[in-house]
């Protein structure tokens, strides 16, 4: 056991440094450029070091480096210890590039994947629909080749960024005869058409960071598919990874539990700072105590990856223990707010406006269901393990819905 | 030993009931929950005409003579339909007029709040989560100056009962010189509030010491108004498990959900002895008084406020939205906690009072 | 809503207090006898003037009362009060004998009856048997017709009292062709005979309160059965109640919180008593919540049961409660009690004896589970709330496994 | 950067396991726990041979010079397999001796402990629930006078360390003058304690100042040896729902057990590296030694316990008794929880590690 990186990695990590210090944030010229041009050009510079886009072949706009762990940690931490821009966040890179990757044909991975990768083309997801949530099999938009163009018809929803993406990929159902999972191909569709309408989806805070977006004779081209024809399940599925964030979500958490020490210090309950409070001081160290577990286990999760070793059951469950320690967070964080736990999430100032960060822990209190639904449901996550972690029987139900 | 509701008692819940599902269709609810002012007069001379205006009102002031556990009770089903407005705020005012006035304050307010042509509301909260009367600050006297916070309908009601130093009563009526009121945006937009700003502001002593008493009705009525709506929000639940499909089947076949189901029934049931008790204990056992509204207030509100988490989790993405019909009662049982101050604050004066 | 029990029963209350005053404890020659003796005599009288037995005819030893709730819940206030004996306890007087009441011969209930209800006969019952559980339609003990008599063999568990009773009523497959629910038969089987072997079945705190029972071709005669061949899945549901404790075991809970909270003023916690330190004063006033509103609930059941009425959901609720009550409490008083947490629950003493109190909190700590398990798991419980409480949907194996 | 075991780690475990696995039936372990004295000799000789007599006795004395982290591993692996006896208190004994010893104390002690000829324990307890150095009543000097209580094994020890007042440790020998033990009747029969009563006892001051660092190291051990125990409980669940049926399936078809077997999963896998990381910060991250050992036996020993009430659950009515295995361990988790200060404890001492 070595929770240090070692010669070979510290060597690379101030080689890492040492390029963050030269070109971020801009110096001379670049310094004038839009803060959006800048990032542009910065990753341009990383790609050229290998430390962005280092899953992609270099054709596609990648720095196609091996996959390494280790490195692409260090690279984390000191681009985010110099605020510097990452890989270009969102559906896009996470999961339609990779699928292009594997699955595409040549001309789709040039026509999309350096766009992509580069943030010029942004993409958004149709695949649940109302009605079909954890069971995709049940979708029910339909797709038709119509001469050259698929013609589609349908509905999708929790469609994240539907109005500010260029295209999104989606499951549609194209073979009307087939059994359930064989009736669904994977395409590509442009978004700015009269066919596509997008409509906000407002959550319980007032905010809205989810779409419908409705299909009414949508079209796309013939060949804008993935994979062939009925095959759109199993393309879905394609989950290669480069490298793995493993520790990425318990890093989020652990920032969530700094914010909510830091409520506890600077909120008066019960007439002393909410910190000297024994029930108080009691519930944040239980919580720390499933923080750092879950902290810990990651640095195992990412030990294991970087040996291309199997981390064992306890990958089945980061979600759902990243799920629980939000809520737990947002629970203390309403008792200690006191008054304020009446407040509007979206309060927007005004008179009696309070400090920002109370109404933000109100968000946070409503957010951490969302958080919770947002993958799959607890329930969903529980069966996941139980099944796949521990060896139990296939839910009944899912079972025979899939014909097997 | 008869501890169950009295026919009358069935009959007005059953009469509320009645009204809002006629009144108050969900679409209505819904355009009263975004509009400018949480009020609906229409809705609000209904209910008036009902005689909820002066429930606890003596007879003679013209209102219908009872206790507060028909006030609950009212509560309860007001809240179970959702009913927006200044019910709440506006009983505690003339709970506390018909404890504490002098006789020509009853005369002159009791009349009017009664048939509801008067709003009455309380100002007792401070900064800082303070609701106490023993923690009150704000000096009483000849006039006022200083800020109380969280007042029900501060823009709209009329008159106020007011929480001074020392756990006294005062009276200010809307048009005192010196009086500024401000909305505050709070969460549950069925039950608005605000901050009313005293400016060397007139008031009126109010001769009785009722803030006890009125602190201990305001327990309880927040008690069964999140009883009211964590039953609403296990329904839903419930009626959502028997109709949604999934693999096949609805999703009350599935095991795990149908146990979150019997936990929430559980968790909720049993409440519903809880504050008819409470308020019982309010109208005829005074030494029990204080305590079980206390207990009644955490109790309730506590695990309502996990039943409304629960119930998200229940309907899937859906109940996330602001579409989804839960996201109207999870922000009823979020007011009801933090009103008059959250769970663990009442465990403490709950623990205090058995002298533990 | 009336608390107080109103002039009738309060008269009611005058002279069942004014009985007890003349009769217990045992005055003059009456105080010579054994304590056995003393209650025997003191059950006649008290039947005599209807406050026991009052569900039992009075050709079979009761006193034919007709059924008032708030009469029993009288007579059980007044006798606790006066620690007088009640109703002799146990499960023949709680379930044999409704059912033989109910569903037996006229013999059968002359020769059983009486006897019982005055605690001269002692039974068990033997439904379950090992794989058996909540799932009584799979039991295997088997009866054969042989002559006049019916020859036994098999295996029951969990049998409460086995080994001090004189005679078992059970359940037995007796019709080897029929569907599953439909081939067993209630039989009443007298305890001494070689062909029954008891064995005490210890559980986890040491103690032992159960026991197995082996029936290797032990013997009853052919009438000694209730109801038809067949029947006696139905039989065995005959849930006839004369009066019921609805508050019964609310009050047990309250029992346990009150040892709980004396335990908190008399520890010493972190210092000071642990009545005083803020978590556990929390932790308390959370678990008196949930306790009250139980108790309440046992009000409404007792109002709803003295009008005839149905008091709904809330009586399928009352088992998982206090379960889930005696489990906070058993924790609560674990962490009380610190380092005692370690010790036997059986210690017998000897000179590092602690008071007699700490080991039974640890017993209580154990036997809370115990509950949970006796009245089948908080599983089963929770299914009968979501499915005869709720309407919610049958389980699909029970059901597949009913035939239905 | 390799948050993982060496391959010398894992045999060390594999090791222990097979060893447990041949010579511990579980028929075995319970006529140990059942028995007069809690120890078996052939598997102690078993078990000291493989080196567990004294892996962080510095090689120089005759032991494995090896760190926390290989005694913690051991202490799971133990753990899991339901090994009984005086492994624990030994261990402390000798890392104490180790860490505090004089040069003398430690030719003396070492080696014997090493080879596991002689055995160690400690004493830290006093009434009270007293476990932290800095609570430490009774006095030192060269002779003591009071009792100790909790004391693994004190029946069978050779040599004890020794808390005294102020902090410091004293050792003294089982046949010094004016020395009696006492068994105690423990929950876990596997792990034998008893009262030490000292009576102008003669002892030896350690020149270290240690006593601190061994409280650290006996939490780490325990939180080890609770996640080994709620490993083994998780799987013997597990195991028992795919093998037990009940209306015509396997149990583990049921959802709602499914589910709880899941949450089981996810209390005990990650503290996995929360005891692993505790016992790496002993070895090599000083500044984090105590906090870290607080947390890991506060969150392993506290969900250790609640898994083994689940697991008794699980298991139906069979769970409750004595002739299943779930008793076994979940004692141990018992002990584990209760020894050397329960959770809310440790919960409180990190939060002032913390500065909170």
């Amino acid at each position: 056991m070595d929770l240090s990186y070692g010669e070979e990695y510290e060597q690379f990590r101030t080689e890492v440094r040492a390029f963050l210090k030269d070109v971020w944030p801009p110096k001379g010229d670049e310094a004038e450029l839009s803060k959006e041009d800048g990032a542009r050009r910065f990753r341009v510079r990383a790609t050229e070091k290998g430390y962005l886009s280092r899953g992609i072949p270099r054709k596609y706009g990648g720095s196609e480096q091996p996959s390494d762990e280790i490195r692409a940690n260090i690279i984390r931490e000191e681009f985010s210890r110099a605020h510097a821009p990452m890989d270009v966040k969102g559906i896009g890179t996470a999961m339609l590039v990779p699928t292009l990757l594997e699955k595409g044909e040549e001309w789709q991975k040039e026509k999309f994947v350096e766009k992509t990768v580069h943030g010029e083309l942004h993409w958004c997801q149709g695949y649940s629909e109302p009605g079909s949530g954890s069971d995709l099999a049940s979708l029910k938009t339909k797709g038709e080749l119509v001469g050259d163009e698929w013609v589609l018809n349908g509905q999708k929803i929790w469609t994240t960024n539907a109005h500010t993406a260029d295209w999104m990929f989606c499951l549609c159902r194209t073979e009307p005869g087939a059994s359930k999972h064989a009736g669904i191909s994977y395409l590509l569709v442009p978004m700015d058409q009269p066919g596509i309408e997008v409509r906000p989806l407002p959550q319980m805070t007032g905010g809205a960071d989810f779409n419908e977006v409705f299909l009414t004779d949508a079209r796309t081209p013939a060949d804008h598919i993935v994979g062939k024809r009925g095959e759109g399940w199993q393309v879905s599925r394609s989950t290669l990874k480069h490298e793995r964030n493993s520790i990425g979500s318990a890093a989020q958490s652990a920032l969530m539990f700094q914010g909510l020490v830091h409520l506890a210090k600077t909120t008066e309950y019960d007439g002393r700072p909410g910190i000297e409070d024994p029930v108080i001081r009691q519930r944040l160290a239980r919580l720390e105590g499933t923080l750092k577990a879950h902290e810990y286990s990651g640095l195992r999760q990412l030990t294991a990856n970087a040996k291309g070793e199997n981390p064992g059951i306890i990958q089945t469950m980061s979600k759902l223990i990243a799920t629980n320690i939000g809520s737990e967070v947002a629970k203390i964080a309403l008792d200690l707010i006191g008054d304020d736990g009446m407040m509007d999430p979206l309060e927007s100032g005004g008179m009696m406006a309070r400090p920002g960060s109370q109404s933000s822990w109100i968000n946070q209190y409503m957010f951490s269901l969302g958080i919770a639904v947002a993958g799959g449901t607890a329930n969903i996550q529980r069966n996941v393990i139980a099944e796949r972690g521990l060896g139990l029987p296939r839910d009944i139900y899912a079972e025979r819905s899939s014909g097997k | 030993m008869n501890f169950d509701l009295t026919e009358e008692q069935q009959l007005l819940q059953n009469a509320i009931a009645q009204l809002l599902q006629n009144e108050l269709p969900v679409t209505r609810l819904r355009e009263i929950f975004e509009s400018e002012t949480g009020h609906d007069e229409a809705l609000w001379k209904n209910l008036v005409e009902m005689g909820l205006g002066g429930l606890v009102i003596p007879e003679e002031y013209g209102g219908a003579g009872m206790e507060l556990l028909d006030l609950a009770l009212a509560s309860e089903t007001l809240s179970y339909g959702g009913a927006p407005g200044p019910f709440f705020g506006h009983s505690l005012a003339a709970l506390a007029v018909s404890l504490a006035g002098s006789d020509a304050q009853k005369q002159r307010w009791l009349p009017q709040l009664a048939t509801g042509d008067a709003i009455g509301s309380f100002a007792f909260a401070e900064a800082g989560s303070v609701w106490q009367p023993e923690d009150w600050v704000m000096a009483g006297g000849d006039t006022l100056t200083g800020t109380k916070l969280n007042v029900p309908y501060s823009e709209l009601a009329d008159v106020f009962v007011v929480g001074v130093a020392g756990g006294g009563l005062v009276l200010v009526e809307r048009e005192a010189s010196g009086l500024e009121s401000h909305p505050i945006d709070g969460v549950d937009r069925a039950r608005r509030i605000g901050a009313l700003i005293f400016e060397a502001t007139p008031c009126e002593s109010m001769p009785g010491a009722a803030a006890d008493r009125v602190r201990d009705a305001a327990l309880v009525l927040l008690a069964a108004d999140a009883f009211g709506a964590g039953t609403r929000l296990a329904d839903m639940c419930v009626e959502y498990a028997k109709t949604r499909e999934q693999f096949g089947v609805t999703i009350g076949h599935f095991q795990a959900l149908k146990h979150q189901l019997a936990n929430m029934a559980i968790d909720i049931e049993p409440s519903r002895a809880l504050y008819w008790y409470a308020a019982h204990a309010f109208d005829h056992i005074q030494g029990e008084s204080a305590r079980s509204a206390a207990i009644a207030k955490a109790h309730i509100t506590d695990n309502v406020m996990q039943i409304a988490r629960d119930s998200v989790e229940a309907h899937g993405g859906i109940g996330f939205t602001w579409e989804c019909d839960v996201q109207l009662w999870f922000k009823r049982a979020m007011f009801d906690r933090a009103f008059f101050g959250v769970p663990s604050l009442h465990r403490e004066r709950q623990a205090q009072l058995a002298g533990w």
